[in-house]
Protein backbone atom coordinates (compact mmCIF):
# COMPACT_ATOMS: atom_id res chain seq x y z
CA UNK A 1 0.00 0.00 0.00
CA UNK A 2 1.44 3.29 -0.94
CA UNK A 3 -0.78 6.35 -0.41
CA UNK A 4 -0.79 10.00 0.78
CA UNK A 5 -3.84 10.34 2.84
CA UNK A 6 -5.62 12.30 5.69
CA UNK A 7 -6.50 9.03 7.52
CA UNK A 8 -4.41 7.09 10.14
CA UNK A 9 -3.10 3.36 9.78
CA UNK A 10 -2.99 0.72 12.15
CA UNK A 11 0.50 -0.48 12.04
CA UNK A 12 -0.24 -4.19 13.70
CA UNK A 13 -2.76 -4.54 10.62
CA UNK A 14 0.06 -3.36 8.26
CA UNK A 15 2.82 -5.96 9.64
CA UNK A 16 0.95 -8.90 9.48
CA UNK A 17 0.19 -8.35 6.08
CA UNK A 18 3.60 -7.35 5.64
CA UNK A 19 4.68 -10.95 6.27
CA UNK A 20 4.55 -12.62 2.85
CA UNK A 21 5.94 -15.92 1.95
CA UNK A 22 9.59 -16.24 3.30
CA UNK A 23 9.57 -12.96 5.33
CA UNK A 24 12.20 -13.12 8.58
CA UNK A 25 12.29 -9.53 9.09
CA UNK A 26 9.43 -6.96 9.26
CA UNK A 27 11.13 -3.02 10.17
CA UNK A 28 8.65 -0.45 10.54
CA UNK A 29 9.82 3.67 10.67
CA UNK A 30 6.97 5.71 11.84
CA UNK A 31 7.79 9.52 11.95
CA UNK A 32 5.86 11.40 14.59
CA UNK A 33 5.04 15.27 14.97
CA UNK A 34 7.48 15.92 17.52
CA UNK A 35 7.17 18.35 20.43
CA UNK A 36 8.96 21.26 19.62
CA UNK A 37 6.72 23.41 21.36
CA UNK A 38 4.36 23.79 18.59
CA UNK A 39 0.73 23.02 18.66
CA UNK A 40 0.01 21.38 15.61
CA UNK A 41 1.31 20.93 12.38
CA UNK A 42 -0.07 21.01 8.45
CA UNK A 43 1.28 18.73 6.17
CA UNK A 44 0.74 19.63 1.98
CA UNK A 45 1.58 17.30 -1.00
CA UNK A 46 1.62 17.87 -4.72
CA UNK A 47 -0.78 14.71 -4.75
CA UNK A 48 0.13 13.28 -8.09
CA UNK A 49 3.37 13.58 -8.28
CA UNK A 50 4.19 12.67 -5.12
CA UNK A 51 2.60 9.11 -5.41
CA UNK A 52 4.03 8.46 -7.71
CA UNK A 53 7.50 9.36 -6.70
CA UNK A 54 6.77 7.34 -3.83
CA UNK A 55 5.89 4.18 -6.05
CA UNK A 56 8.97 4.54 -7.61
CA UNK A 57 11.28 4.70 -4.10
CA UNK A 58 9.41 1.90 -3.07
CA UNK A 59 9.88 0.06 -6.33
CA UNK A 60 13.84 0.48 -6.28
CA UNK A 61 14.28 0.07 -2.34
CA UNK A 62 12.56 -3.09 -3.10
CA UNK A 63 15.05 -4.33 -6.23
CA UNK A 64 17.92 -2.69 -4.17
CA UNK A 65 17.20 -4.36 -1.15
CA UNK A 66 15.47 -7.71 -2.17
CA UNK A 67 12.48 -6.30 -0.01
CA UNK A 68 9.32 -8.82 0.14
CA UNK A 69 6.62 -6.20 0.26
CA UNK A 70 6.69 -2.37 1.07
CA UNK A 71 4.13 0.15 2.68
CA UNK A 72 4.51 3.84 2.18
CA UNK A 73 1.92 5.82 4.13
CA UNK A 74 2.43 9.72 3.99
CA UNK A 75 0.04 11.17 6.28
CA UNK A 76 -1.11 14.89 5.03
CA UNK A 77 -3.39 17.79 6.94
CA UNK A 78 -3.42 18.59 10.17
CA UNK A 79 -1.49 16.23 13.08
CA UNK A 80 -1.43 16.78 16.88
CA UNK A 81 1.99 15.80 18.54
CA UNK A 82 2.73 12.37 18.61
CA UNK A 83 0.35 11.69 15.67
CA UNK A 84 2.07 9.69 13.18
CA UNK A 85 3.12 11.19 9.72
CA UNK A 86 4.90 8.50 7.44
CA UNK A 87 4.58 5.12 8.28
CA UNK A 88 7.00 2.88 6.56
CA UNK A 89 6.67 -0.87 6.86
CA UNK A 90 8.97 -3.39 4.81
CA UNK A 91 9.67 -7.02 5.08
CA UNK A 92 12.20 -9.13 3.77
CA UNK A 93 14.19 -12.55 4.14
CA UNK A 94 17.15 -11.24 6.36
CA UNK A 95 17.08 -8.05 8.60
CA UNK A 96 20.24 -6.42 6.74
CA UNK A 97 17.89 -5.87 3.73
CA UNK A 98 15.03 -4.86 5.90
CA UNK A 99 16.91 -2.17 7.63
CA UNK A 100 18.87 -0.84 4.89
CA UNK A 101 15.23 -0.88 2.62
CA UNK A 102 13.58 1.07 5.22
CA UNK A 103 16.37 3.86 5.49
CA UNK A 104 16.82 3.79 2.02
CA UNK A 105 12.85 5.18 1.62
CA UNK A 106 13.01 7.57 4.22
CA UNK A 107 16.16 9.21 2.52
CA UNK A 108 14.68 9.15 -0.42
CA UNK A 109 11.09 10.36 0.61
CA UNK A 110 13.69 13.23 2.50
CA UNK A 111 15.70 14.30 -0.88
CA UNK A 112 13.02 14.27 -3.51
CA UNK A 113 8.82 13.86 -2.75
CA UNK A 114 7.50 17.37 -2.51
CA UNK A 115 5.53 17.21 0.79
CA UNK A 116 5.90 20.06 2.81
CA UNK A 117 5.48 20.64 6.96
CA UNK A 118 4.79 23.76 8.47
CA UNK A 119 4.62 23.99 12.85
CA UNK A 120 1.80 25.73 14.07
CA UNK A 121 2.81 27.53 17.17
CA UNK A 122 1.16 29.63 19.25
CA UNK A 123 3.08 32.62 17.73
CA UNK A 124 2.25 31.27 14.30
CA UNK A 125 3.45 29.44 11.94
CA UNK A 126 7.01 28.29 10.33
CA UNK A 127 7.48 25.79 7.46
CA UNK A 128 10.22 23.62 7.98
CA UNK A 129 13.06 23.37 6.03
CA UNK A 130 14.04 20.83 3.67
CA UNK A 131 16.97 18.48 4.68
CA UNK A 132 18.06 19.09 1.27
CA UNK A 133 18.00 22.06 -0.16
CA UNK A 134 17.83 21.32 -4.02
CA UNK A 135 15.64 18.53 -3.07
CA UNK A 136 12.66 17.19 -5.32
CA UNK A 137 11.90 15.61 -8.40
CA UNK A 138 15.61 14.80 -8.65
CA UNK A 139 14.49 11.69 -10.89
CA UNK A 140 11.37 12.98 -12.13
CA UNK B 1 -4.85 28.53 -24.85
CA UNK B 2 -5.32 27.11 -20.93
CA UNK B 3 -2.29 26.58 -18.36
CA UNK B 4 -2.89 25.96 -14.93
CA UNK B 5 -0.02 27.31 -12.30
CA UNK B 6 0.23 25.65 -8.59
CA UNK B 7 1.94 26.74 -6.18
CA UNK B 8 3.10 24.89 -2.71
CA UNK B 9 3.80 25.49 0.83
CA UNK B 10 5.27 29.61 1.11
CA UNK B 11 4.28 30.32 -2.32
CA UNK B 12 1.28 29.17 -2.22
CA UNK B 13 0.26 30.91 1.05
CA UNK B 14 1.68 34.22 -0.53
CA UNK B 15 0.20 33.53 -4.45
CA UNK B 16 -2.64 31.48 -4.24
CA UNK B 17 -2.77 28.33 -6.10
CA UNK B 18 -4.89 26.31 -8.98
CA UNK B 19 -4.39 29.51 -11.33
CA UNK B 20 -5.79 29.28 -14.53
CA UNK B 21 -3.75 31.38 -16.91
CA UNK B 22 -4.51 31.98 -20.60
CA UNK B 23 -0.48 33.00 -22.48
CA UNK B 24 -0.14 33.72 -25.73
CA UNK B 25 1.58 31.21 -28.27
CA UNK B 26 5.39 30.95 -27.83
CA UNK B 27 5.02 32.31 -23.87
CA UNK B 28 7.70 30.88 -21.64
CA UNK B 29 7.42 29.14 -18.17
CA UNK B 30 9.80 31.99 -16.82
CA UNK B 31 7.88 34.53 -18.15
CA UNK B 32 4.28 33.42 -17.24
CA UNK B 33 5.30 32.51 -13.63
CA UNK B 34 6.78 35.77 -13.47
CA UNK B 35 3.51 37.83 -14.90
CA UNK B 36 1.38 35.44 -11.74
CA UNK B 37 3.77 36.33 -9.27
CA UNK B 38 4.01 40.31 -9.88
CA UNK B 39 0.52 40.40 -7.63
CA UNK B 40 2.37 40.09 -4.46
CA UNK B 41 5.99 42.30 -3.87
CA UNK B 42 6.58 39.02 -1.44
CA UNK B 43 5.51 36.06 -3.32
CA UNK B 44 7.62 37.54 -6.30
CA UNK B 45 10.47 37.98 -3.93
CA UNK B 46 10.78 34.60 -2.63
CA UNK B 47 10.46 32.96 -5.60
CA UNK B 48 12.74 35.45 -7.86
CA UNK B 49 16.20 37.36 -7.34
CA UNK B 50 16.98 40.94 -8.11
CA UNK B 51 17.43 40.19 -11.68
CA UNK B 52 14.15 38.19 -12.32
CA UNK B 53 15.60 34.94 -12.57
CA UNK B 54 14.10 31.71 -10.41
CA UNK B 55 16.16 31.56 -6.95
CA UNK B 56 18.35 28.54 -7.10
CA UNK B 57 16.59 26.72 -4.13
CA UNK B 58 13.18 27.17 -6.19
CA UNK B 59 11.99 24.11 -8.15
CA UNK B 60 10.12 24.15 -11.62
CA UNK B 61 7.89 21.34 -12.79
CA UNK B 62 6.18 21.01 -16.14
CA UNK B 63 3.35 18.23 -16.29
CA UNK B 64 4.91 16.63 -13.08
CA UNK B 65 8.28 16.38 -14.85
CA UNK B 66 11.22 18.68 -13.57
CA UNK B 67 12.07 21.73 -15.78
CA UNK B 68 15.86 23.09 -14.83
CA UNK B 69 15.34 26.74 -14.09
CA UNK B 70 18.40 27.22 -16.25
CA UNK B 71 15.66 26.07 -19.04
CA UNK B 72 12.71 28.03 -17.82
CA UNK B 73 13.47 30.82 -20.06
CA UNK B 74 13.36 29.22 -23.09
CA UNK B 75 10.90 26.49 -22.51
CA UNK B 76 7.22 27.60 -24.32
CA UNK B 77 4.30 26.09 -22.71
CA UNK B 78 1.48 24.55 -24.30
CA UNK B 79 -2.06 24.35 -24.26
CA UNK B 80 -3.10 21.96 -21.57
CA UNK B 81 0.12 22.70 -19.25
CA UNK B 82 0.34 22.21 -16.06
CA UNK B 83 2.99 24.10 -14.01
CA UNK B 84 4.11 23.58 -10.58
CA UNK B 85 6.18 26.15 -8.39
CA UNK B 86 7.30 25.00 -4.99
CA UNK B 87 10.21 25.77 -2.00
CA UNK B 88 12.44 22.55 -1.63
CA UNK B 89 10.51 19.25 -0.15
CA UNK B 90 10.47 18.72 3.74
CA UNK B 91 8.26 15.62 3.71
CA UNK B 92 8.81 12.43 5.78
CA UNK C 1 8.66 -3.39 28.83
CA UNK C 2 11.97 -6.16 28.43
CA UNK C 3 10.60 -9.69 28.60
CA UNK C 4 10.69 -13.34 27.67
CA UNK C 5 7.92 -14.79 27.16
CA UNK C 6 5.25 -17.30 25.58
CA UNK C 7 2.35 -14.68 24.48
CA UNK C 8 2.55 -12.75 21.76
CA UNK C 9 2.27 -9.16 22.19
CA UNK C 10 0.23 -6.06 20.54
CA UNK C 11 3.40 -4.17 18.20
CA UNK C 12 0.34 -1.20 17.24
CA UNK C 13 0.33 -0.86 21.60
CA UNK C 14 4.10 -0.71 21.85
CA UNK C 15 4.21 1.86 19.16
CA UNK C 16 1.52 4.10 20.84
CA UNK C 17 3.52 3.82 24.40
CA UNK C 18 6.78 3.98 22.80
CA UNK C 19 5.63 7.83 22.02
CA UNK C 20 7.11 9.52 25.25
CA UNK C 21 7.76 13.39 24.96
CA UNK C 22 10.30 15.06 22.27
CA UNK C 23 9.95 11.52 20.22
CA UNK C 24 10.18 12.19 16.54
CA UNK C 25 10.67 8.28 15.09
CA UNK C 26 10.08 4.84 15.96
CA UNK C 27 11.43 1.96 14.78
CA UNK C 28 10.37 -1.64 15.04
CA UNK C 29 12.05 -4.72 14.44
CA UNK C 30 9.52 -7.58 14.35
CA UNK C 31 11.99 -11.16 13.79
CA UNK C 32 9.42 -13.80 12.67
CA UNK C 33 10.08 -17.43 11.87
CA UNK C 34 10.90 -17.94 8.20
CA UNK C 35 9.22 -20.41 5.82
CA UNK C 36 12.68 -22.60 5.47
CA UNK C 37 10.46 -25.75 4.88
CA UNK C 38 10.01 -26.04 8.44
CA UNK C 39 6.87 -27.00 10.41
CA UNK C 40 7.47 -25.15 13.71
CA UNK C 41 10.24 -23.35 15.56
CA UNK C 42 11.55 -24.00 18.72
CA UNK C 43 12.90 -21.67 21.23
CA UNK C 44 14.41 -21.93 25.04
CA UNK C 45 16.23 -19.47 27.17
CA UNK C 46 18.30 -20.13 29.93
CA UNK C 47 15.28 -17.05 31.15
CA UNK C 48 17.32 -15.21 34.43
CA UNK C 49 20.40 -14.67 32.46
CA UNK C 50 19.17 -13.51 29.37
CA UNK C 51 16.49 -11.26 30.75
CA UNK C 52 19.28 -9.88 32.54
CA UNK C 53 21.24 -9.73 29.30
CA UNK C 54 18.46 -7.44 27.29
CA UNK C 55 17.94 -5.27 30.04
CA UNK C 56 22.12 -4.30 29.77
CA UNK C 57 21.49 -4.35 26.04
CA UNK C 58 18.66 -1.70 26.49
CA UNK C 59 20.32 0.17 28.72
CA UNK C 60 23.52 0.36 26.70
CA UNK C 61 21.08 1.05 23.40
CA UNK C 62 19.56 4.06 25.21
CA UNK C 63 22.59 5.44 26.21
CA UNK C 64 25.11 4.96 22.82
CA UNK C 65 21.65 6.32 20.53
CA UNK C 66 20.10 8.64 22.81
CA UNK C 67 16.87 6.72 23.26
CA UNK C 68 13.55 7.70 24.46
CA UNK C 69 11.72 4.29 25.13
CA UNK C 70 12.97 0.70 24.38
CA UNK C 71 11.04 -2.51 24.13
CA UNK C 72 12.37 -5.67 23.73
CA UNK C 73 10.07 -9.04 23.83
CA UNK C 74 12.18 -12.59 22.89
CA UNK C 75 9.48 -15.17 22.95
CA UNK C 76 10.23 -18.78 24.06
CA UNK C 77 8.36 -22.13 23.27
CA UNK C 78 6.83 -23.46 20.05
CA UNK C 79 6.56 -21.05 17.44
CA UNK C 80 4.44 -21.59 13.45
CA UNK C 81 5.79 -19.90 10.23
CA UNK C 82 5.56 -16.01 10.46
CA UNK C 83 4.94 -15.57 13.79
CA UNK C 84 6.64 -12.72 15.54
CA UNK C 85 10.19 -14.50 17.61
CA UNK C 86 11.74 -10.78 18.61
CA UNK C 87 9.94 -7.32 18.82
CA UNK C 88 12.38 -4.47 19.24
CA UNK C 89 10.47 -1.00 19.62
CA UNK C 90 12.79 2.50 20.11
CA UNK C 91 11.79 5.50 20.17
CA UNK C 92 13.67 8.41 19.71
CA UNK C 93 13.77 12.19 18.83
CA UNK C 94 15.19 11.55 15.25
CA UNK C 95 15.65 8.65 13.60
CA UNK C 96 19.28 8.50 12.38
CA UNK C 97 18.95 7.60 16.62
CA UNK C 98 16.21 5.38 16.02
CA UNK C 99 17.63 3.29 13.63
CA UNK C 100 21.24 3.06 15.17
CA UNK C 101 19.36 2.29 18.45
CA UNK C 102 17.56 -0.87 16.52
CA UNK C 103 20.32 -2.28 14.82
CA UNK C 104 22.49 -2.34 18.08
CA UNK C 105 19.94 -4.30 19.79
CA UNK C 106 19.68 -6.83 17.49
CA UNK C 107 23.36 -7.61 16.63
CA UNK C 108 23.97 -7.23 20.29
CA UNK C 109 21.00 -10.32 20.85
CA UNK C 110 22.46 -12.07 18.56
CA UNK C 111 25.88 -11.86 19.92
CA UNK C 112 25.56 -12.65 23.80
CA UNK C 113 22.06 -13.39 24.69
CA UNK C 114 21.39 -17.11 26.01
CA UNK C 115 18.30 -18.49 23.75
CA UNK C 116 18.90 -21.04 21.34
CA UNK C 117 16.20 -21.73 18.19
CA UNK C 118 15.70 -25.30 16.80
CA UNK C 119 14.10 -25.74 13.68
CA UNK C 120 11.30 -28.86 13.42
CA UNK C 121 11.49 -30.25 10.21
CA UNK C 122 9.22 -33.07 8.90
CA UNK C 123 12.69 -34.76 9.16
CA UNK C 124 13.48 -33.58 12.27
CA UNK C 125 15.01 -30.76 14.07
CA UNK C 126 17.98 -29.04 13.72
CA UNK C 127 19.59 -26.61 16.04
CA UNK C 128 20.09 -23.33 14.35
CA UNK C 129 23.61 -21.94 14.53
CA UNK C 130 24.37 -19.22 15.84
CA UNK C 131 26.09 -16.32 14.51
CA UNK C 132 28.66 -15.71 16.59
CA UNK C 133 30.49 -18.72 16.83
CA UNK C 134 31.63 -17.70 20.90
CA UNK C 135 28.83 -15.90 21.48
CA UNK C 136 27.08 -15.60 24.96
CA UNK C 137 27.59 -13.62 27.64
CA UNK C 138 30.51 -11.94 26.42
CA UNK C 139 29.87 -9.09 29.23
CA UNK C 140 28.47 -11.51 31.83
CA UNK D 1 27.24 -29.20 49.52
CA UNK D 2 24.67 -28.97 46.79
CA UNK D 3 25.48 -27.91 43.19
CA UNK D 4 23.03 -27.33 40.69
CA UNK D 5 24.08 -28.07 36.69
CA UNK D 6 22.15 -26.66 33.97
CA UNK D 7 22.57 -27.80 30.09
CA UNK D 8 20.82 -25.74 27.62
CA UNK D 9 19.99 -26.54 23.33
CA UNK D 10 21.59 -29.73 22.26
CA UNK D 11 23.26 -29.99 25.24
CA UNK D 12 20.11 -30.52 27.25
CA UNK D 13 18.50 -32.84 24.52
CA UNK D 14 21.70 -35.29 25.50
CA UNK D 15 22.15 -35.19 29.28
CA UNK D 16 18.99 -33.32 30.55
CA UNK D 17 19.31 -30.05 32.77
CA UNK D 18 18.57 -28.95 36.33
CA UNK D 19 20.69 -31.65 37.57
CA UNK D 20 21.51 -31.87 41.24
CA UNK D 21 24.98 -33.00 42.74
CA UNK D 22 26.68 -33.13 45.52
CA UNK D 23 30.53 -32.79 44.71
CA UNK D 24 33.44 -33.60 47.48
CA UNK D 25 34.94 -30.36 48.78
CA UNK D 26 37.29 -28.66 46.37
CA UNK D 27 35.92 -30.51 43.49
CA UNK D 28 36.84 -27.98 40.08
CA UNK D 29 34.04 -27.25 37.35
CA UNK D 30 35.46 -28.50 35.02
CA UNK D 31 35.42 -32.09 37.07
CA UNK D 32 31.93 -31.79 37.85
CA UNK D 33 30.88 -31.38 34.17
CA UNK D 34 32.76 -34.12 33.36
CA UNK D 35 31.20 -36.65 36.01
CA UNK D 36 27.71 -35.79 34.73
CA UNK D 37 28.81 -35.55 31.14
CA UNK D 38 30.33 -39.18 31.39
CA UNK D 39 26.28 -40.84 31.07
CA UNK D 40 25.96 -40.34 28.11
CA UNK D 41 29.12 -40.29 25.33
CA UNK D 42 26.94 -37.71 22.77
CA UNK D 43 26.89 -35.94 25.34
CA UNK D 44 30.29 -35.92 25.90
CA UNK D 45 31.65 -35.66 22.83
CA UNK D 46 29.82 -32.80 22.41
CA UNK D 47 31.03 -30.69 25.27
CA UNK D 48 34.44 -32.20 25.96
CA UNK D 49 37.40 -33.19 23.26
CA UNK D 50 39.55 -36.17 23.02
CA UNK D 51 41.82 -35.04 25.22
CA UNK D 52 38.33 -33.99 27.79
CA UNK D 53 39.00 -30.58 27.44
CA UNK D 54 36.02 -28.02 27.11
CA UNK D 55 35.59 -28.13 23.42
CA UNK D 56 36.01 -23.80 22.21
CA UNK D 57 32.71 -23.07 21.38
CA UNK D 58 31.14 -24.66 24.95
CA UNK D 59 30.01 -21.73 27.01
CA UNK D 60 30.11 -22.11 30.80
CA UNK D 61 28.78 -20.11 33.74
CA UNK D 62 28.60 -19.82 37.38
CA UNK D 63 25.78 -18.00 38.62
CA UNK D 64 25.17 -16.33 35.67
CA UNK D 65 28.48 -15.14 34.81
CA UNK D 66 30.61 -16.42 32.77
CA UNK D 67 33.50 -18.79 33.11
CA UNK D 68 36.29 -19.20 30.71
CA UNK D 69 36.69 -22.32 29.85
CA UNK D 70 41.05 -22.28 30.46
CA UNK D 71 39.71 -21.51 34.34
CA UNK D 72 37.44 -24.54 34.43
CA UNK D 73 39.88 -26.41 35.16
CA UNK D 74 40.46 -24.56 38.47
CA UNK D 75 37.66 -22.91 39.58
CA UNK D 76 36.21 -24.68 43.10
CA UNK D 77 32.56 -24.64 43.04
CA UNK D 78 30.94 -24.32 46.54
CA UNK D 79 27.39 -25.00 48.23
CA UNK D 80 24.61 -23.37 46.19
CA UNK D 81 26.36 -22.35 42.84
CA UNK D 82 24.16 -22.64 39.36
CA UNK D 83 26.67 -24.19 36.82
CA UNK D 84 25.30 -23.63 33.11
CA UNK D 85 26.89 -25.19 30.00
CA UNK D 86 25.55 -24.15 26.67
CA UNK D 87 26.33 -24.28 23.12
CA UNK D 88 27.24 -21.05 21.07
CA UNK D 89 23.52 -18.93 21.24
CA UNK D 90 21.38 -18.40 17.99
CA UNK D 91 18.71 -15.71 19.57
CA UNK D 92 17.21 -13.41 17.44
Amino acid sequence: MIAIQHEDVDIGNLISAAKSAGTGAVVVFDGVVRDDNIREMELEAYEEVALRELEKIAGDATRLHNLLHVDIIHRIGRLSVSENILIIVVSAGHRPDAYAGSRYIIEEIKKGVPIWKKELTKDGGRWVPGEHAHGAGKNS
Amino acid sequence: MTVKVRFFARFRELLGTDIITEPGNGTVLANLVRDIAQKNKEGYDAIFDEQGSFREFVIVMRNGKRVEIADAGKTAVVDGDEIAVFPPVAGG
